[in-house]
């Protein structure tokens, strides 16, 4: 059964390689790619509860023992986020069938999509820093092609940025594990816990720790977040969308191991580090959202609120913020994919970006109008969607805490997401409408299908958050309580 | 005993001359006058210079491990064959990039046979690329 | 005057075959000595290279008429593919087996699984470094 | 499931069946169809009166997220029934009044979608006894409000005011959110009930005031107090049933509703007191005041409906005073405030919910609301006429009407909290009762415009042109509805009072003895109190500075347009908008260079900064290994060639250079004994300097930097920083030999994977699945290159999205 | 010439077989080349050609004769590094070969290439022609012509 | 004494190294710094064997015999860099 | 020799940093490829230099020295190998589409 635990990242690889070879079939590259996500998607909600049942799974891979060989980790907190991430994926497939055009499709673009997934849950997964890191380039290769997919001007200037910039990322990573593996001397992340927690995490630990937070917030956009905006708004909507709900989310995910598991020991430093931080990229998040005036910026920036938030839950670390933390990373993955497939097709029909220039859409496209409404909805934590519970969570942990700063720019950041959002939907959706209904752009069926999942993926986990619930306060139990990591994988 | 000592101390004596060539060639890259000249001095200096180094270890293994390295051998057939074909390769990419001889030189029958028909066509154009892949 | 490249071209005819020699020798002795499916890959890549830049796009591409795409993809599944092998053994993922056999005229001979998966990983490197180079080249 | 819960749930279920059924259904039946729902709703909800009257309460869970007790409490006491009732009869007479009112043109299916959307989140408000549930169901009601605003979304005000009314109720719902959960951090149970019953806990705690003010924040925004009030007369642009349902009757008094709801919570706070007092109070003098000077009919009601919620929620926080003093038979006294406050809430709901219908009738009719263009309308519309001379009379608290039974108790609770020595209200208390006193001469004079200015006077040549008549019948139902009970309930107060009132008031005094005289009997005639010189005093100065407005209007003028509410609130939108734009759009330049920087130096901050604060540098030199002179030299060798590398001015050199430096490196490698990284790094240098000429077909020559010496110097001192923190951590971390290497298990490589080389024993099969992904990295760069270069941007048309 | 070769091979492996080891050993393959030559050689003039190990001679005489050039080029490029006041006059002159094919050309001129002062520059379109540049043209041209001639004798030796 | 030559001849080699690098960086010419870099090449194939002997390790040879190839293919892709501006022809013709 | 390479590393990391700062595009290209040469250095470094025997059991008994940065490396060499190259085309492809290789000018306000 353990084996089970590659599936999320070898079945998307294999599947890519094969349909390499197919790549004139473009009809049978849909199946192929669908099936294969809905397979992986299946897999790891059995391994949530296998999960539950069991407790922490792992694969060593090869049979090495930890913690000398590589292994993947299976904890609710990491399940949650494969299952989240591989189901926005299948939906966006379904967007992308009907959007993303045949040149596109003959390019690899399934495999690049499937390659991005198999890194994003890899990172998610694995148990061993350096691997870590391999799963990142992994996913990072594949996004570098993604978004320069169809070479406009425009798109490989910016894609060209956000390489370098993750280039330099990514060495910096390196000079982390570098000094990681010169202070600890082992790659395996419960050992390193284990031996960090054995000397107590002194100064020169924590910052090697620091030097983490630096090389995973530029992944996560905490702070560092300069790469974002321009990426984020030129490669096709599905991409787009794609990056939105994965890329920075493994960032976060990286934030929240690396300071609950390996370096939790030293939190005045680290966690009012990254308090700060998370404190000055929601300011800038807003600052960025309300200086928008085309939608993409808008959106981009609240990718970078969105980031912002969900590090308070880690900044304030007590057990309700990470289980908010993680409520949060849940709603924001699906609701990010689903606000820039929305963003994507304004831009499609409309033709414009540029939020003024656009009016009265909601007449010729009514339920992709509502649908924007409820995104917007859900980002700025209206109940009972899906950003409320991790709010609510993380503003309860932050009250524990009396991180009252960090609270107040949380909440106050879900007002300007709303403003920010609304005045998208006042000015382009609401107004008056110069095309007549028959004139208009009709909206692709398979769209339609992608807006319509993710919104019943909104309001189901918002209003089902009691189903959640187990999982999610098992992974934050987990968070909490590192020894049960580390037991799970050194002893037995 | 003495024998393999003996070799040893051949093994070194020539990787000791082998490193003095190669500084004199070196010194030869910098010292000559023109790229043409310094190839002369890349090419077969240097050459001798890594084939006296490989000899040595060659011999070194052979006497002190018993080891016969057919590697160090074809490294330095490669070597050797290899080196006049790069030297003959830069110096024909220098001249037709119009590298000019030194200034001293004498005569070029080269010049007229290859220059001549398309001079006006190419010469602005490689004398630009010169002087902006060049202006050190 | 038109470049005669006869020196190059034979010199290269020669020293190629040592070249791509030295590549599966470097692939198979990786187990005990330096060396291993990326170098070895790398150097038969190299070698290939080399043969490019000696001749041309169309002379190579007409004696070596391979997509090195599906080259670095089946790398990639032969790679995997004997990662999951394992799977099938109800042994962990990625788990390595070795056997000693002994050939009719070799001899006893060490084989493992670790070998397909070098081949693997050697197809790659010589399907994507043929790759990248080809592509660029054949921009316009 | 409970009736409760079928009340909150049955308009959901009905809105969300509207647009399912909208093509079935004939759009002059929706609104019949629709009213069914508040009507049956009220009946269902009138059988609960003689219950609760008899102090029964109705508590019914069912659970949502018991994991984070967020749960469907509901709870129906007193309190929550004057407040469904109002709801559901209000509703009831809006949607019969709007079945007349709306053209069958409109989309009527979003109207009453939206309509029943925000009842139940209403009747939820009400019902809910768990904080978050409560949050829940309040933001809704800002949504649905939002809707219902920006019906009319092709006009650019509706759209306007439907942002503000949203963007201002949303962010005190936030506050109020905080508040919330500040309280649960305190007491530990989201319920409000439970809450009240830890008071004493809470109280002490220094959370508790805190949360207290952010509740505030979230009533005040609802309920339009100062200086929240902004949005309201902005929402006059939904349709008039709208403002009649939403923005007077119900939705404004969600505010007053939590005040009251926790009035047993905080009622005992100074804080409390002084905020609910006093910002009522100003709203309430601020509505009335800038009601006069409004031209349109909507806007002055607008106004009007501040100004009213200001005195129901300054009488709200009199009576807070009662829970600070604790019950004895002196302090009942003060709770008549809040007695007066809920009386003059269901007061307030009648006649202005009749007042509304009246404009609406007047702008349906004769198409204007501009008085300025009105005038004489007596004559046309007679009904029409009655029931603003009713409404207006009841709001400006004349008999007989129900408006001046709620004013004089108004009035008297001004009075009698002058007597208290507590709050510091013997120094400032006076101002209480004369800022109502001033407010009300106000109110009086817009009550008089209204009716003067539209019905009385000549009839404006270009309203006969168009030939006006009297409304339909069945838009006069519902606002005759309305004055009926202005005038049924100035005549029979005392049974509201039995039955409707009193066990409110045990909702607000919970720990007052329900036998107490909490519930005085209302008289319409009490003797000569100061309250009735008050009240006739507002009637003299009223219409004496009716008479002569034009001489005192212009004290209007004094306030200048730039420094109105409004201006200040869009003037901190634009400018919070420009500033944003112009600070982003400074850093985030799309120059790379300054991204740069910025990373770079939080690099250097943040770790220099953690590493040096923390004293966690160390250098042994002595441990090192020795440094042969050729190893020496290579360093300079490489220290020269990348000195060179920054100083290059072709490409081909850096590259040449950077090659020396791969070539170093790889000898190094060779030099640290490891034979497969040298092999590795020597094939891949070698093949990126040919990527890198191959590559250069297609690019530019170097050109100097065209940086100016500045950049150049704050950029090397930029990487000089970088580089040394680098190096400063190496030197503490290659003396930190607190464990040893896993990689010693390695070195047993041959027995446990038959392989005598460690490195690829590695790669190959402890590491294995590094390598594995490693290979696939390589892959899709191959692709991506690939692909990067044959899919080029199409020409036009290009469709892709 | 080949087949000299291959029957050489085959014999050294019909004495493998005729030895018949438990274990071939490498030792034993080499006796049988031995021996094979020896036979080869006996029977050479039977083939009608020569005996191939000449040829293996000649081979290795061309090789004794490159490094011979590569040491006496060495010494000339040292010497003139070493002297203080360089006085030469570098250039180019042409030379024409009547060795055909690729091999030998190849040959020449990698053998050129390593004599001393002399690179040969280009190879014309028809490949008879040679451009050499000599470190110092007024003294070596004519040692290079001379020595030309001898180089072109002793490929000829190996490849005819 | 041995070792002492063998590092002294090392030092040698890195200063011819130096040399070479003074001449990559100041050119004037590309080949000038396409012949540098290909000495700096075999230069180093010459410390690889001497570092081998010092080390007494096998590992290196192989390092030696690529480092060789190399620095051939190299100076071939420079030298067609130089005289082409390309280093992979489309075809034949050109 | 640790300090003297941490010394080397502290510049090579300069110089990287000093490039990546550069306007022209393949200055910064020449910037990440001396930032990974530093940091392949690092790392070898942090696994403690020349305290043992070429990691080869074939040729010696051991103390070895340790093997796995090496391995590590080498996966990163490969790593940086792979997306140096996806950057260089991507630098060139940029240019040739947007006809400028300087970073101020690919800012991109103009044509917006
Ligand atoms: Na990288
Ligand atoms: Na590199």
């Amino acid at each position: 059964m353990n084996n089970l635990l590659v599936v999320p990242l070898i079945i998307p690889i294999i599947t890519a390689v094969l349909l390499v070879f197919l790549r004139e079939q473009i009809m049978l590259q849909r199946i192929i790619s669908f099936i294969t996500m809905i397979f992986i998607s299946i897999i790891s909600f059995l391994l949530l509860n296998f999960v539950q049942t069991d407790g922490i799974i792992r694969l060593d891979f090869g049979g090495w023992i930890p913690p000398f060989g590589i292994l993947f980790v299976a904890d609710s907190f990491s399940l949650l986020l494969v299952l989240t991430a591989n189901v926005l994926t299948t939906i966006c497939l379904l967007y992308a069938f009907s959007t993303i055009g045949e040149r596109h499709e003959k390019m690899f673009f399934y495999p690049f999509v499937l390659f991005l997934i198999a890194g994003v849950n890899g990172s998610f997964l694995t148990g061993d820093v350096f691997n870590l890191f391999v799963c990142f380039e992994v996913m990072l290769l594949a996004s570098y092609v993604l978004v320069a997919l169809g070479g406009k001007k425009r798109q490989l200037r910016e894609s060209l940025k956000y390489v370098i910039i993750n280039v330099v990322a990514s060495w910096m990573f390196l000079i982390a594990l570098a000094f990681l593996y010169g202070t600890v001397k082992t790659l395996n992340m419960a050992h390193i816990a284990q031996r960090v927690a054995e000397v107590g995490q002194d100064p020169v630990l924590t910052t090697v720790a620091i030097l983490f937070l630096i090389v995973f917030s530029l992944k996560a956009g905490l702070l560092l977040f300069f790469w974002l905006p321009g990426s984020y708004s030129v490669p096709p909507t599905v991409v787009q969308a794609l990056f939105a709900a994965l890329l920075t989310k493994v960032g976060i995910y990286a934030l929240i191991r690396t300071f609950t598991l390996m370096f939790p020991l030293n939190q005045d430093v680290t966690h009012t580090i990254i308090g700060v931080m998370a404190g000055i990229t929601l300011i800038a998040g807003c600052m960025g959202a309300l200086s928008g005036r085309d939608i993409y910026t808008i959106a981009t920036y609240n990718v970078i609120i969105g980031v912002g938030f969900i590090l308070i839950g880690l900044a304030v670390g007590t057990e309700s913020a990470l289980t908010g933390a993680i409520y949060y990373l849940i709603h924001d993955m699906l609701a990010k994919a689903l606000l820039f497939l929305l963003v994507g097709m304004m831009f499609y029909v409309s033709g414009e970006s540029v939020v003024k220039k656009m009016s009265g859409l909601i007449q010729n496209y009514p339920l992709f109008g509502w649908i924007y409404f409820l995104v917007m909805l859900a980002l700025a934590g209206i109940p009972p969607l899906s950003g409320f519970m991790g709010k609510v969570l993380i503003g309860q942990g932050a009250i524990e805490n009396g991180s009252y700063v960090l609270l107040a720019i949380g909440f106050a950041s879900s007002i300007i997401v709303l403003y920010s959002l609304l005045r998208i939907f006042l000015a382009s959706f609401y107004g008056e409408t110069t095309i007549s209904y028959e004139d208009r752009k009709p909206i692709p069926r398979g769209a339609y299908v992608a807006f319509v999942l993710l919104a019943l993926s909104i309001v189901c986990v918002g209003v089902g958050a009691e189903s959640l619930a187990i999982y999610v306060k098992d992974a934050a139990k987990t968070l909490m309580n590192p020894s049960i990591y580390i037991d799970a994988i050194l002893k037995g | 005993m003495i024998a393999m000592e003996i070799l040893e101390w051949v093994a070194v004596i020539l990787v000791l001359i082998g490193s003095i060539i190669s500084v004199i060639s070196a010194f030869g890259l910098i010292k000559l006058p023109d790229v043409y000249t310094r190839s002369h001095a890349a090419t077969k200096s240097s050459t001798l210079a890594v084939m006296a180094c490989l000899l040595g270890a060659f011999i070194y293994f052979w006497s002190h491990d018993g080891y016969v390295s057919i590697r160090l051998i074809l490294g330095i057939i490669f070597v050797f064959i290899t080196a006049p074909v790069a030297g003959h390769l830069i110096c024909r990419a220098a001249y037709r990039s119009r590298v000019p001889l030194a200034r001293n030189s004498g005569q070029d029958e080269l010049k007229s046979i290859l220059f001549d028909g398309d001079i006006a066509a190419t010469t602005v154009q490689t004398i630009e690329k010169e002087k902006s892949e060049e202006n050190q | 005057m038109k470049i005669n490249d006869v020196i190059l071209r034979t010199v290269v005819k020669g020293v190629v075959f040592i070249i791509l020699t030295l590549g599966v020798y470097l692939f198979f002795s990786g187990h005990n000595a330096p060396g291993g499916g990326f170098i070895g890959g790398l150097v038969l890549g190299s070698g290939i290279v080399l043969l490019y830049i000696t001749y041309d796009l169309e002379t190579v591409h007409r004696k070596m008429p391979f997509d090195f795409k599906k080259v670095a993809a089946l790398g990639v599944l032969l790679a995997t593919g004997s990662a999951i092998g394992a799977i099938f053994f109800d042994a962990p993922f990625l788990s390595q087996t070795d056997i000693y056999y002994t050939f009719p005229i070799l001899g006893e001979k060490h084989l493992t699984t670790v070998t397909i998966f070098e081949a693997g990983v050697a197809l790659t490197v010589i399907g994507t470094l043929v790759t990248i180079i080809l592509s660029i080249s054949e921009d316009e | 499931m409970t009736i409760e819960i079928a009340i909150i749930l049955i308009p959901f279920i009905m809105a969300a069946l509207i647009p399912l059924f909208n093509r079935r259904l004939q759009k002059s039946f929706i609104g019949w169809v629709v009213l069914v729902i508040p009507v049956s709703l009220f009946l269902i909800l009138t059988t609960y009166i003689p219950r609760i009257a008899k102090g029964e309460t109705f508590s019914h869970t069912y659970w949502w997220i018991p994991s984070f007790n967020i749960n469907f409490t509901t709870y129906l006491d007193g309190l929550s029934l004057i407040f469904s009732l109002l709801i559901t009869g209000v509703g009831s007479l809006v949607i019969l009044y709007s079945i007349f009112y709306l053209s069958i043109k409109e989309s009527l299916h979003h109207f009453y979608c939206y309509l029943l959307l925000f009842m139940g989140a209403m009747l939820g408000v009400v019902f809910s006894d768990n904080l978050m549930v409560l949050y829940a169901f309040w933001e809704l009601t800002s949504v649905s409000s939002f809707l219902l605003i920006a019906f009319w979304h092709h006009r650019k005000a509706s759209r306007a005011g439907a942002r503000k009314s949203m963007t201002i109720t949303v962010s005190g719902g936030v506050a109020m959110l905080v508040g919330f959960l500040m309280l649960y951090a305190m007491s530990g149970t989201l319920s409000i009930r439970e809450i009240i019953g830890n008071v004493d806990e809470i109280s002490e705690q220094t959370l508790f005031i805190p949360a207290l003010v952010l509740v505030l924040l979230g009533a005040f925004t609802k309920s339009a107090q100062f200086p929240f009030h902004i949005w309201l007369p902005d929402a006059m642009e939904a349709p008039t049933p709208v403002s009649a349902y939403l923005h007077s009757a119900t939705m404004v008094k969600a505010g007053i509703y939590l005040v009251a709801r926790f009035t047993p919570v905080f009622g005992g706070e100074v804080v409390w007191f002084w905020a609910v007092t006093g910002v009522g109070l100003l709203t309430l003098f601020w509505g009335a005041f800038n009601a006069v000077r409004q031209s349109d009919l909507k806007a002055i009601l607008a106004f009007s409906t501040v100004s009213q919620l200001g005195l129901i929620m300054s009488l709200l926080g009199l009576g807070s005073v009662a829970v600070h003093l604790g019950y004895s038979t002196s302090s009942v006294i003060y709770t008549q405030a809040t007695f007066a406050a809920l009386f003059h809430l269901i007061n307030h709901s009648t006649f202005k919910g009749a007042l509304f219908m009246m404009v609406g009738i007047v702008d349906h009719e004769i198409g204007t609301r501009d008085i300025r263009r009105l005038g004489g309308l007596m004559s046309i519309l007679p009904f029409t006429f009655t029931i603003a001379l009713i409404g207006c009379f009841s709001m400006a608290g004349l008999p007989p009407f129900n408006g001046f039974l709620s004013k004089e108790m108004f009035f008297a609770a001004t009075v009698s909290i002058t007597n208290l020595d507590i709050f510091s209200i013997a120094s400032i208390g006076i101002l209480v009762p004369v800022i109502a006193w001033i407010a009300s001469v106000f109110t009086f004079i817009y009550c008089a415009i209204i009716v003067s200015k539209t019905f009385l006077g000549k009839i404006k040549p270009d309203i006969l042109e168009k030939n006006p008549h009297e409304a339909p019948v069945g838009m006069l139902i519902s606002p005759f509805i309305l004055i009926g009970l202005v005038i049924a309930i100035f005549f029979f107060p005392n049974t509201l009072g039995a039955y409707i009132l009193k066990p409110a008031m045990s909702s607000v005094y919970p720990t007052f003895p329900a036998t107490a005289e909490m519930t005085p009997h209302i008289y319409a005639w009490h003797g000569f109190k100061p309250e009735l010189f008050m009240t006739i005093g507002v009637i003299l100065v009223g219409l004496l500075l009716y008479r002569y407005m034009k001489h005192w209007i212009k004290i209007y003028r004094l306030f200048p347009q730039k420094w109105t509410l409004n201006a200040i609130y869009e003037r901190v939108i634009t400018s919070s908008e420009n500033i944003s734009e112009s600070i982003t759009n400074r850093y985030m330049n799309g120059n790379l260079m300054h991204y740069f920087i910025y990373i770079y130096v939080s690099f250097v901050v943040i770790v220099a900064g953690t590493f040096l604060t923390l004293e966690a540098f160390s250098w042994t030199p002595s441990l090192d290994a020795p440094v042969e002179n050729y190893e020496l030299l290579l360093v300079f060798i490489m220290i020269f060639a990348s000195c060179a590398l920054i100083f290059a001015k072709s490409r081909i050199t850096a590259v040449l250079l950077n090659g020396v430096l791969g070539y170093a490196i790889a000898f190094f490698f060779v030099i640290f004994r490891a034979p497969d990284l040298a092999l590795t790094q020597l094939v891949v240098e070698s093949v990126t300097t040919a990527l890198y000429l191959i590559c250069f077909k297609y690019l530019a020559e170097l050109k100097p930097e065209k940086t100016s010496k500045r950049v150049k110097l704050s950029n090397g001192i930029i990487s000089i920083l970088v580089g040394s923190t680098v190096t400063l951590i190496g030197l503490a971390v290659i003396n930190y030999e607190k464990f040893e290497s896993i990689s010693v298990y390695f070195e047993d490589s041959y027995k446990l994977a038959g392989g005598k080389n460690i490195v690829n024993t590695i790669l190959g099969d402890f590491r294995a699945f590094d390598t594995m992904l490693e290979v696939v990295v390589l892959l899709i760069a191959g692709l991506g290159i690939y692909t990067l270069i044959k899919l080029k941007a199409a020409k036009k048309g290009d469709a892709d999205t | 010439m080949f087949a000299q070769f291959l029957l050489n091979l085959f014999l050294a492996l019909l004495w493998l077989l005729l030895v018949d080891e438990p274990v071939p050993q490498l030792t034993t393959f080499f006796t049988g080349f031995v021996v094979g030559i020896g036979i080869l050689y006996v029977m050479h003039r039977f083939f009608g050609t020569q005996f191939y190990l000449r040829r293996v001679m000649k081979i290795l005489y061309l090789m004794l004769l490159f490094i011979k050039e590569l040491l006496s080029s060495s010494y000339l490029v040292i010497k003139q590094v070493l002297t203080p006041n360089l006085q030469i006059t570098p250039g180019i002159f042409t030379y024409k070969t009547s060795l055909q094919g690729e091999w030998e050309i190849t040959a020449l001129a990698l053998l050129l290439t390593l004599t001393p002062g002399s690179v040969v520059m280009e190879v014309s379109e028809s490949g008879d022609v040679f451009y050499i540049h000599a470190m110092d043209i007024e003294e070596s041209k004519e040692s290079i012509i001379r020595s030309m001639g001898k180089f072109e004798k002793a490929i000829l030796e190996v490849t005819r | 004494m041995k070792e002492t030559i063998l590092l002294l001849a090392l030092v040698f080699f890195m200063v011819a190294i130096a040399l070479l690098l003074y001449r990559v960086i100041v050119g004037p010419s590309m080949p000038d710094r396409a012949i540098a870099l290909d000495t700096i090449g075999v230069n180093l194939i010459s410390a690889i064997a001497i570092v081998s002997i010092v080390l007494s390790t096998k590992a290196f040879l192989e390092a030696i015999l690529i480092l060789g190839i190399l620095a051939f293919i190299g100076t071939i892709a420079f030298s067609k860099y130089i005289e082409r501006g390309v280093i992979v022809d489309r075809n034949g013709d050109s | 020799m640790e300090s003297l390479m941490m010394i080397l590393i502290g510049v090579l990391v300069t110089v990287g940093t000093y490039l990546v700062l550069s306007r022209n595009l393949i200055r910064v290209i020449l910037g990440t490829a001396v930032l990974s040469h530093a940091v392949h250095l690092l790392i070898l470094t942090m696994g403690g230099l020349k305290k043992g025997a070429v990691p080869l059991l074939s040729q010696s008994e051991g103390p070895f020295t340790d093997a796995l940065p090496q391995a590590l490396i080498l996966t990163a060499i490969v790593i940086s190998f792979a997306t140096t190259a996806f950057l260089l085309v991507l630098a060139y492809r940029t240019y040739k589409t947007n006809g400028s290789d300087d970073l101020q000018e690919l800012r991109g306000m103009s044509d917006e």
